[in-house]
């Protein structure tokens, strides 16, 4: 296993789809025990054509197209990896898994601890997430804040190519059960892919950007948005450093706290809900920390509307944060007096 | 099979049931909005292209006669609960396309002020209580609107289209099974279409028909030809007749194809072109027209006439939507509440 | 209709349970639409014998026990509400709410949105949330957080029997969905009630004890284990002032930014989970405004352990704040230099 | 009707098939076992009356047959999924009651170190994969366990256990057809004791028996006096070899009751004393005791041995668990993850 500096010198470049198509292939070579379930993902390559053509490769054993049984699908996911499989089961939207919260919260997540230890589920559910497709209410939300919010659950939130990979192999590594969430707009994104078996550690943030001025915590799509934001800013002498969380549950406490100590300024940015979402844990774990002691402003969460998403294109984009907001935003926190 | 209705005349009488039970102008009428769904459709497949409609759609061109023969007994204090599929159900029941293409472009003239798209349109007013994104998602609505209707006292049916994927969630047991323990008045339609996406029936069902599975909730169930409008209109005629008596739910299976792709991005991989073509050769509206014909209902002069007419709606509900206005986007958070939030 | 204040004179002693049964009787008998939906509520009383005898007095069209169906039951409840009866449907544990979320979340929730306000899904949705009861991790649960996330519900959270009545009953007055989370620890609990019809309205916190030092925001069981905590404080000089708020979306923003202007000090103490918790929107909303600058000490969150809720009762008490750990906050807290 | 087991002896045998098809020790073990449930879950209630146990608890007092006899063609990698009502068949699958009451004293001993109690007790060593709080949620588990057993190329078979009320969850519709389709090992065993909680199969269920919707699933489905323990080693027993033979899953519907309220807190509104007490009558234990000295399995004297034995082993079973160390309060997010969080 190598780290993922190492490797770069074999870099391609693969769409974020590709990059995870080329995890599970290289999970399934390596291992017998990983099979893939879920809707279309055979010979129809997955709503997003994520797994594509693994069902040529992998053959219809491992990668099982399940009937529409959302609650019953991730169950039989369960039940197999406590049992000795270790499936990887894609949620079509992750929308859907609004069907299956049993299964993942009341039995994935908490098997283990009842059972004193004695069992684990290493099940991965791929959750295809968020706005911008025009698929309106039921197939753009992002719940990543739900499923934080569960002990027994590890959550990650990749946002480039080389992570979406390297995150995939750290959850099939993994004993416990992880929810991988994907912007669906990432999907085709491109970006260096390190060729080979690597992993990105699970609960490590990424610092995108070093600045002195303001911290800007975006992951997902949202990520992309702030680095143009800060570039914008950077124009006018604004240095924001950017922080990718990557992984949600567990948090990387460290990297942010370390931020804000620094620059005494925090934007969070998230497309999921404003209200009670992952900007809320991260603005309160700064504002309970040592940290508060260096905040020299209030901290200000950008997060998606109060309102489902809706299906016209431009009250879509009104609905969760853009580039022009978030610049908006640091620009508004900087404005205030020390 | 299915079953006679009530009101059959002599055994002498072999023309099909619909002829038989149904005023003519009400079979010009049904062939009217086949058209229109058909047209309806091929119109949002082209706005589609021509970029005037984004998201998705899923289009049910080769399934009309499903969707208005199988409303063809509902007045409009029934309801209907429809599927990501449902621009015919939507027609079906009585909506209007220039609306229903306001709704599709993203405006604040549509069925959902331009908030719900082709996956969520509905119309309230004619009973539809829309379509749905997801999958069974309207199985256990229409079981709650069938309540309502028995709570209070009121004659009307609700029918619940679905499809033949949706038979494998789990809300198709729970909601058929209150239907029956409580006898509301629903009828569950499936659409089988012979895939859930890309997967066929065979792969995802572990029951040869749909409709077998109506024994597992002790009411009647009936597999149909689903492009044969007659056969539609028979079955799901008796089985609304059955629910508005008082005599609780029945589930009716319409075999029948979807000639496009599941929805914009469907590469058909799963599908044979002979398939296709076998279906495409089984066209609900051609066969329809034919019979009524044949039956003297309609000239083939009046049949071009209905065509045209269709074409023109369409045109023209295009036109409407297109100089429709757009919703403000400062509007972002309407309608999320009807009372203070 | 009547004002609370205006009608204590006629008050009575009664428990939580039989606030709540008090309040759907008098809606029933006012409004032939409410009918009850639930596993066991009928002749059973429910699990918690809220419903108690209710089916005697209205039968069992309209106190209806559900088959052990919780999506198709809850979905049952929405279509009804979607067509002109209010139901109030109890899930007999709010844990399982994760078998129904797709109907709340994805329809009742986002019906009248997507719908471009052409409908309204009236249906109350009744919660028995908590832990305190042995009954272990998949019956023990607090999941309000997940549902004050999502835009179109309301989320409410008496914590006495006046204001379950009034809330409730303001619930089924109200025209969007509505759930109302009760902690079972509190249906045994008795309090003034006062009697007829009298809403409690939905989106306003309760200042249940003033305070100029410190500030502790608790609703549902925790507001009681808070004023506990806070009469022991009083002993030492440390003022609170304890703010129930009652209603989690929405929030009373104003009553709570208020008291932290005066107080300057935040405690947040809640059941649930404490990452990704009601109490980090509670912590956040306070740190992006302006009751940022009166803030002389961080905020802190008291919550559940990040942990299922065990069995055993001396780690099941650990799981979850108890007073003594709220007055340990608060003094930590005031031993902050200004 | 139940159906033949392939071992049949000729046709002039008329002793019940169990009688016939296992061997004597075998059949007084299975006695032991359910004389071991009887008084393992008296004693656990008296000692939920005394203070030692919290929390709730379901006991399955009057159902011991259905859980021994399905457990007999089990071997220890063969799995079950349990319920809520799971102690009968944690001690069918092996268990050791010391360790049960332990866990149910919420002691560090007990099978789940006191982290889960009576309604999550499990022996993964046993291949019990669980009791479970959440009703129907044991069922596409036990079908991800015929999956890796199936994938893996083990020939280990699952018997689900669920009961009458878990059958109109959507997960039980959602499993059964997994299973089916894929044609899984695993025997889906309904424990039909007439109620779930207070509602009874007649005002939940639309179908007289559970077993008639096996063919919505095209499996086998059986209905058998699930007191009558050789009739449930039958039909389970068929139903294991054909799963252990690849040929897929079935459905075997166990008639039984429950003599005890739900759980701890039920007042027993629903039910008359006129029929609890018939079906005390009909106790599965006495039958089976009966059954096996009518044939010369065992002798009076034996029999009372086997149940003092039982007294003996719960009277030392709560002596360990009393003993038991609890588990130290600081641990209490240990075994929340395997790997590092
Ligand atoms: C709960 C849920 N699961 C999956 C999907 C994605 N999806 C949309 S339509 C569809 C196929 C539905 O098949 P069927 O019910 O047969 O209807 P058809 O598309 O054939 O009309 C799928 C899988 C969804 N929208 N909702
Ligand atoms: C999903 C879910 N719904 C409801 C309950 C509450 N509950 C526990 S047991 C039970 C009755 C179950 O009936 P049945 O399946 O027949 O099993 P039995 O108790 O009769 O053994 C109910 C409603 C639960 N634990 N889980
Ligand atoms: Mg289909
Ligand atoms: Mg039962």
């Amino acid at each position: 296993m190598n780290a993922v500096a190492e490797v770069d010198a074999g870099s391609r470049v693969l769409s974020y789809a590709e990059a995870i198509r080329e995890a599970m292939a290289l999970a399934m070579e390596a291992d017998p025990t990983v099979i893939l379930m879920g809707e279309d993902i055979g010979v129809y390559g997955g709503a997003f054509q994520v797994t594509g053509d693994l069902i040529d490769r992998f053959g219809p054993d491992r990668v099982m197209d399940t009937p529409i049984s959302e609650l019953g699908g991730a169950g039989v996911a369960v039940g197999a990896a406590l049992t000795g499989l270790k499936p990887i089961f894609e949620f079509q939207f992750s929308d859907f898994a609004t069907l299956a919260m049993e299964q993942i919260v009341n039995q994935a997540a908490k098997l283990r601890y009842m059972l004193g230890g004695e069992a684990s589920v290493p099940v991965v559910f791929r959750m295809p997430a968020g706005s911008g497709t025009g698929a309106a209410a039921q197939h753009s939300q992002s719940l990543e804040a739900w499923f934080a919010h569960v002990p027994g659950l590890k959550v990650i939130q990749p946002s480039t190519p080389a992570d979406a990979k390297g995150m995939l192999l750290a959850a099939l590594a993994d004993p416990d059960p992880v929810l991988m969430f994907e912007h669906k707009l990432l999907y085709k994104m491109r970006g260096e892919v390190p060729p080979g078996h690597y992993t990105v550690p699970i609960g490590k943030a990424e610092v995108v950007r070093t600045g002195r001025d303001i911290t800007i915590v975006a992951g997902a799509i949202m990520r992309h948005r702030a680095v143009e934001a800060a570039e914008r800013l950077a124009a006018d002498g604004i240095e924001v450093e950017v922080i990718d969380p990557r992984s949600l549950r567990p948090l990387d406490r460290d990297t942010i706290l370390g931020s804000v100590r620094k620059t005494g300024r925090l934007v969070v940015v998230h497309e999921g809900v404003k209200s009670f979402g992952v900007g809320a844990e991260i603005s309160a774990m700064v504002a309970e920390s040592d940290a508060f002691d260096f905040l020299d402003a209030p901290i200000v969460r950008l997060g998606g509307a109060e309102a489902p998403i809706p299906y016209n294109p431009d009250l879509e984009r009104a609905a969760v944060p853009q580039t022009d907001g978030i610049e908006a935003a640091v620009r508004a926190v900087m404005a205030r007096a020390v | 099979m299915s079953q006679m209705s009530p009101d059959i005349t002599p055994a002498a009488d072999n023309r099909p049931h619909a002829i038989r039970a149904y005023a003519p102008e009400v079979l010009r009428d049904a062939l009217r909005k086949m058209h229109l769904i058909r047209r309806f459709e091929e119109g949002a497949e082209d706005s589609y292209m021509r970029g005037l409609i984004h998201g998705t759609m899923h289009l049910s061109i080769g399934q009309e006669a499903s969707a208005v023969a199988s409303c063809l007994d509902l007045g409009p204090s029934d309801k209907i609960t429809s599927t990501h599929r449902g621009h015919g159900h939507c027609i079906a029941k009585g909506a209007d396309v220039g609306r229903m293409f306001a709704e599709f472009f993203g405006k604040e003239t549509g069925y959902c002020r331009g908030r719900g798209g082709s996956m969520h349109i509905a119309d309230i007013a004619t009973g539809n209580l829309g379509a749905n994104g997801i999958v069974g998602g309207g199985l256990p609505i229409a079981v709650g609107a069938a309540l309502t209707a028995k709570r209070l006292g009121r004659p009307d049916v609700t029918v619940c289209f679905f499809g033949d994927g949706a038979n494998n969630e789990g809300a198709f047991h729970e909601a058929l099974n209150m239907a029956a323990i409580w006898r509301l008045p629903v009828v569950f339609v499936c659409e089988n279409n012979q895939y859930g996406m890309s997967t066929s029936v065979a792969r995802s069902t572990a029951v040869p028909r749909i409709s077998d599975r109506a024994a597992a909730y002790s009411m009647p169930g009936v597999t149909v030809d689903g492009n044969d409008f007659s056969a539609v209109a028979e079955a799901v005629g008796t089985a609304v007749a059955r629910a508005r008596a008082g005599e609780g739910p029945s589930l009716v299976e319409n075999l029948t194809y979807r000639w496009r792709g599941h929805s914009k991005s469907d590469r058909n991989r799963y599908r044979t072109k002979d398939e296709i073509e076998g279906w495409m050769a089984r066209d609900p509206i051609a066969r329809f027209e034919r019979e009524l014909i044949a039956h003297g209902i309609l000239t083939e002069a009046e049949a071009e006439g209905i065509a045209a007419q269709a074409v023109a709606e369409v045109e023209a509900g295009i036109a409407f939507a297109k100089d429709s206005p757009a919703p403000d986007v400062t509007d972002v958070t309407r309608y999320v509440y009807a009372g203070a939030a």
